[in-house]
């Protein structure tokens, strides 16, 4: 399977293929959810109106967590087989995550000022999400701080795969320590606890926001690639 | 039969190509020259040796064997001794010397730290800290560690540097006797250290605009 | 094997060797870490009220910040002067040599930074309470943030400008056992059970020492090249 | 003498490339000034109450801390590849070279600072009266750092164990400026006048400002020798 | 008529003796040739000559007047190459040359840092990172130095070193015109550079005991 895309050029044309499409599911997704969550559902009985900031809080917080577990994934791939598209992939997924997790922060504390009344409190789960920028901070510095490219992809691979653990513990810092921050209600295993007319929005812009990743990852990946491509071509020609 | 080969390496160091399709071979008892201007590439084949350095395609053989099969074994084989000097100036020169040999992983009874010491000259500042050694002295120091604990193959860059006319008569004394046991030598030098038998020219495998640039 | 352990053995020798001749670094450490817990105060105000409200977070803020300050040093000196690639042509697997060169920083840092912080806590009025579980409670950290920082120590290698990156790389991932260890003290200080804390600090540790070498020889091998 | 101004400017001008070449240097310094003021309220622990108390001196340890680090490589490398032998031996005076590579430093790593920390007063819950006089206070106390801490980079050169137990000696230096930092903010945030602690500071810094350049000069010498 | 001389110096580091009553003489357009086993001070003297280290006794004096009265003129007049190369590595070649001729306080119209790269066969690569030089590369970089700004002194210890055989070449030519233009010249060294019209032995100057020790 990824011995299939381990090719660049096989890679490029199902990027390109899949690309258009992912452009298309995204603009839907997002323009229902967004319809969906701002006139067709409810005002929450505590809550009232802030309760749409959810739509664009809860779905911008798992895509920070789905896009570091990405990072890490193809990061040790990249690491243990050198699969060029691996590494390509991590390194386009980076900022893309930063950005999510920018969002779920920021949104986060405009949402946290009405519901808490304070911008920021040092809770357990919204200080492991700060890590979890920093973590993205980190490997983008790293990836670039070495003046050869390769040296600078490998030691930044190796720090998001340490990295990882953070996850899990953005995941149950409410279960594990007394928070401000309300539990998972969504994802848990004894199913959703929440009402349908508020699920239904959520999902269409989590869906939305998935897309989104993939449509820019696309783009990006596709652009790295064609760089490479140059690299190589230079390189071959000074083999003359 | 000790042999070390290297077939159609090519090497490239921060997007430069600095040597294609090279290849080399040493036998048994053998010294390699390696000669060719600055910035030819003779440092950085010496890596590519020790395997410090990956080459982008060709592999390299010891007696026949990849040496990435076993990388740990065949690091065990070798003594590189580069530009740096790997010297802790607030350890004595013994201390730092027994420290690598020591390190080497070889049986205690078949190191000779003293031996090593005298053969360059250096059982007079064994107990010294190593800062206060000159140029000549350091290098000395490093150049006795190859001495100090047995391996086959000799990864010598510029080894005469700074060294007076007799410490270098020392160090062709110490080619010579490890030639003679069946050792390998590859050593970059500008330098005549012996009659050339067998020299490398890296500069015939460099593509000039890409190496000089 | 016996060989092995040799070789184990003789490098942490001349770690603490260097360390010691050197008389730099653990000195340094020390000293930051005093420093740290002296200002604080300084910086906060001298009500006791509040120092003694928020000691132990100092004293395992400054802890944090000692163990990065003298992290980075790690293996910059051997990578510097050459003896990182001799080290890695030994024919010892790296991941121990890195193993014993933790433990010597960690001897020559942590343990004297342990041994000082009694008396600290008695400048910030620790209640009498606090003392053993603060001492348990660093002596489960600091191996571990040794062992985390070696890592970082190990990825920044040849990386420019590499002190401060080091910090932005491994701070967060100190963050757990800061959050573990403080609240260890807390809760003995008011006079509830530490034993959880105390025990996921213990697997921290557990956990980064099994997993802490790998990662950190791999980041070294991959600066050789 | 032209001549001379143009020697300084061209030794700021290289320390500021090289800062910038090796890879955001001053990013990393404000990187490690932030992640200092985030460990302190994790490990305080969350109240608003105390993290509004202690912001000032949080806000200013973080500042010495990160100037500190920064501080200890000012000479370091110059001294390890040999420029500094260079530069001594160039004919201009080696106290106005002292003070250009301060300057430099300062431009790189404290004033990026100053930039960043009305945020930061934000994530403490920092009163809106104290943000003008703790800018203020920062602007006239950090380049203060820069100049003492010089003394202690020259210092720890050459002379190893005697270097490094003479620039802890420079350290206790940094708590005038500490202190008035801190009670300028303070007394702005109780609404007391904090025009008295600016002004110390500003003669702290007129009197770093003089005396400094020769102190490290003269460390410079020694360790060259 | 520029002339530089030291009469009876003594040097003691770090509470070794390094040589004793030690005089030279260079006249103008002359090179003197310091020579001696490794150890034996070489590096030293020239430290001394420079002003980087102080001696024990004895005095120098450029055109009859001790260098210690005016030592900042004195620094002024003199280039200095030493074993470490000062080299910026995140600076570009030519961004580290013309770093160093801006220091050395010279008039800009007299400097000639394009030259000194071509003089060193490193105009090709003034405008690469100093990190991806070569051994010998870094020192033709140092070596450039000294052309880039005039000064009637220089100071070179073992600036061979690494060097290719057109390297070397360049640097005598180097030496020559500085020794044309009436300059004066201090070179320690194992190598023949030149027919060695002024040699300095310095292990007639050392008490063998205290400097081999
Ligand atoms: C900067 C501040 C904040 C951060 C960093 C943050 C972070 C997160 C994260 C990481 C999740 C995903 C959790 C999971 O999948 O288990 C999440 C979910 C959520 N957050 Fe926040 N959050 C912040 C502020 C807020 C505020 C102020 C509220 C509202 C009171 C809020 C309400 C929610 C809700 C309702 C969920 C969905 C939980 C679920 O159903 O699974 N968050 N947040
Ligand atoms: N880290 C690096 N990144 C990129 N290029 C490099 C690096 N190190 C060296 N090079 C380039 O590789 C080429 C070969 O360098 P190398 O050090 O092997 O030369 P050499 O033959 O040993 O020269 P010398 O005789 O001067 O020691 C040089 O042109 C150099 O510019
Ligand atoms: N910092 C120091 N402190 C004490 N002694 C020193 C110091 N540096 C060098 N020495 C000693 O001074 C003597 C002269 O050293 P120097 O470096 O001048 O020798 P050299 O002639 O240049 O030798 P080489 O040819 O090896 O470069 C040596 O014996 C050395 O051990
Ligand atoms: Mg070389
Ligand atoms: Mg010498």
């Amino acid at each position: 399977m990824f011995n299939y895309f381990a090719n660049p050029t096989r890679f490029l044309r199902l990027t390109s293929k899949l690309q258009p499409f992912a452009m298309i599911v995204t603009l839907i997704t997002m323009g229902a959810g967004l319809y969906y969550a701002l006139f067709q559902s409810p005002p929450d009985y505590q809550q009232s109106e802030t309760v749409r900031m959810m739509y664009v809080h809860v779905p911008a917080a798992w895509m920070a967590m789905f896009c570091y577990v990405t990072l890490a994934a193809s990061s040790a791939v990249a690491l243990i087989w050198r699969h060029m598209v691996a590494d390509i992939v991590a390194k386009s997924t980076a900022p893309i995550g930063a950005c999510f997790t920018f969002l779920a922060l920021a949104t986060g504390s405009l949402w946290g000022k009405p519901m808490w009344g304070t911008w920021w409190v040092w809770d357990a789960r919204l200080t492991s999400v700060l890590i979890l920028f920093f973590l993205y901070l980190g490997y983008m510095v790293l990836y670039n701080a070495f003046d050869e490219p390769t040296r600078g992809a490998r030691a930044a691979a190796i720090l998001a795969i340490v990295g990882v653990i953070n996850v899990p513990i953005i995941k149950f810092s409410v279960e594990w320590w007394n928070t401000l921050h309300q539990p998972a209600s969504v994802v848990k295993l004894d199913g959703p606890a929440i009402h349908p007319s508020m699920l239904t929005p959520l999902l269409l812009m989590a869906v939305g926001y998935t897309a989104f990743y993939f449509w820019v990852l696309f783009i990006r990946t596709r652009a790295e690639l064609n760089a490479n491509k140059v690299r190589a071509l230079r390189i071959r020609q000074a083999e003359g | 039969m000790a042999d070390f080969s290297g077939n159609s390496l090519t090497c490239i160091r921060g997007e430069r190509v600095v040597f294609t399709k090279l290849d080399f071979s040493i036998g048994e008892g053998e010294v390699l020259y390696l000669r060719g201007p600055n910035g030819s590439g003779k440092s950085t084949l010496l890596c590519l040796m020790a395997g410090l350095l990956r080459p982008v395609s060709g592999e390299m053989l010891w007696n026949g064997e990849s040496t990435r099969e076993d990388a740990e074994t065949f690091r065990g084989l070798l003594h590189f001794v580069g530009h740096q000097d790997a010297i802790k100036t607030a350890l004595t020169v013994e201390e730092n010397l027994t420290f690598w040999a020591e390190m080497s992983g070889v049986d205690p009874a078949k190191r000779s730290v003293g031996e090593a010491l005298e053969t360059f000259a250096l059982s007079h500042l064994a107990s010294l800290p190593a800062r206060f050694l000159s140029a000549g002295q350091r290098k000395r120091l490093n150049l006795a560690r190859i001495c100090a604990s047995p391996a086959p193959l000799w990864l010598l860059d510029e080894p005469s540097n700074s060294l007076d006319k007799a410490s270098v008569g020392a160090l062709r004394k110490a080619i010579t006797t490890h030639q003679e046991k069946g050792g390998l030598v590859a050593v970059a030098t500008h330098e005549e250290l012996s009659p050339d038998t067998n020299v490398l020219d890296i500069s015939e495998f460099t593509n000039n605009k890409s190496a000089a640039a | 094997m016996s060989a092995f352990w040799q070789v184990f053995a003789s490098l942490i020798q001349r770690e603490i060797r260097l360390a010691i001749r050197h008389g730099a670094d653990s000195m340094m450490v020390v000293m930051f870490f005093v420093l740290v817990v002296v200002l604080f105060p300084l910086g906060v105000g001298p009500e006791p009220g509040i120092l003694t409200r928020i000691s132990a977070g100092v004293i395992w803020v400054a802890a944090l910040l000692s163990a990065m300050l003298s992290m980075d040093r790690l293996f910059q000196t051997d990578f510097e002067d050459g003896s990182l690639d001799l080290l890695i042509l030994t024919p010892q697997p790296l991941e121990l040599l890195v193993l014993a060169k933790t433990i010597a920083h960690w001897l020559t840092t942590g343990l004297p930074l342990i041994i000082i912080s009694p008396l600290l806590a008695l400048l910030l009025n620790m209640e009498a309470s606090g003392y053993g579980v603060m001492l348990a409670a660093l002596a489960l950290g600091t191996p571990t943030l040794s062992l985390i920082g070696a890592i970082g120590a190990a990825l920044i290698l040849g990386a420019r400008r590499s002190g401060v990156l080091l910090s932005l790389l491994i701070l967060p991932l100190f963050i757990p056992t800061l959050i573990f260890g403080v609240s260890a003290v807390d809760a003995a200080l008011t006079d509830l059970p530490s034993k959880p804390q105390l025990l996921v600090l213990g697997g921290l540790l557990l956990a980064s020492f099994a997993l802490c070498p790998w990662a950190s020889a791999a980041a070294l091998r991959q600066a050789a090249e």
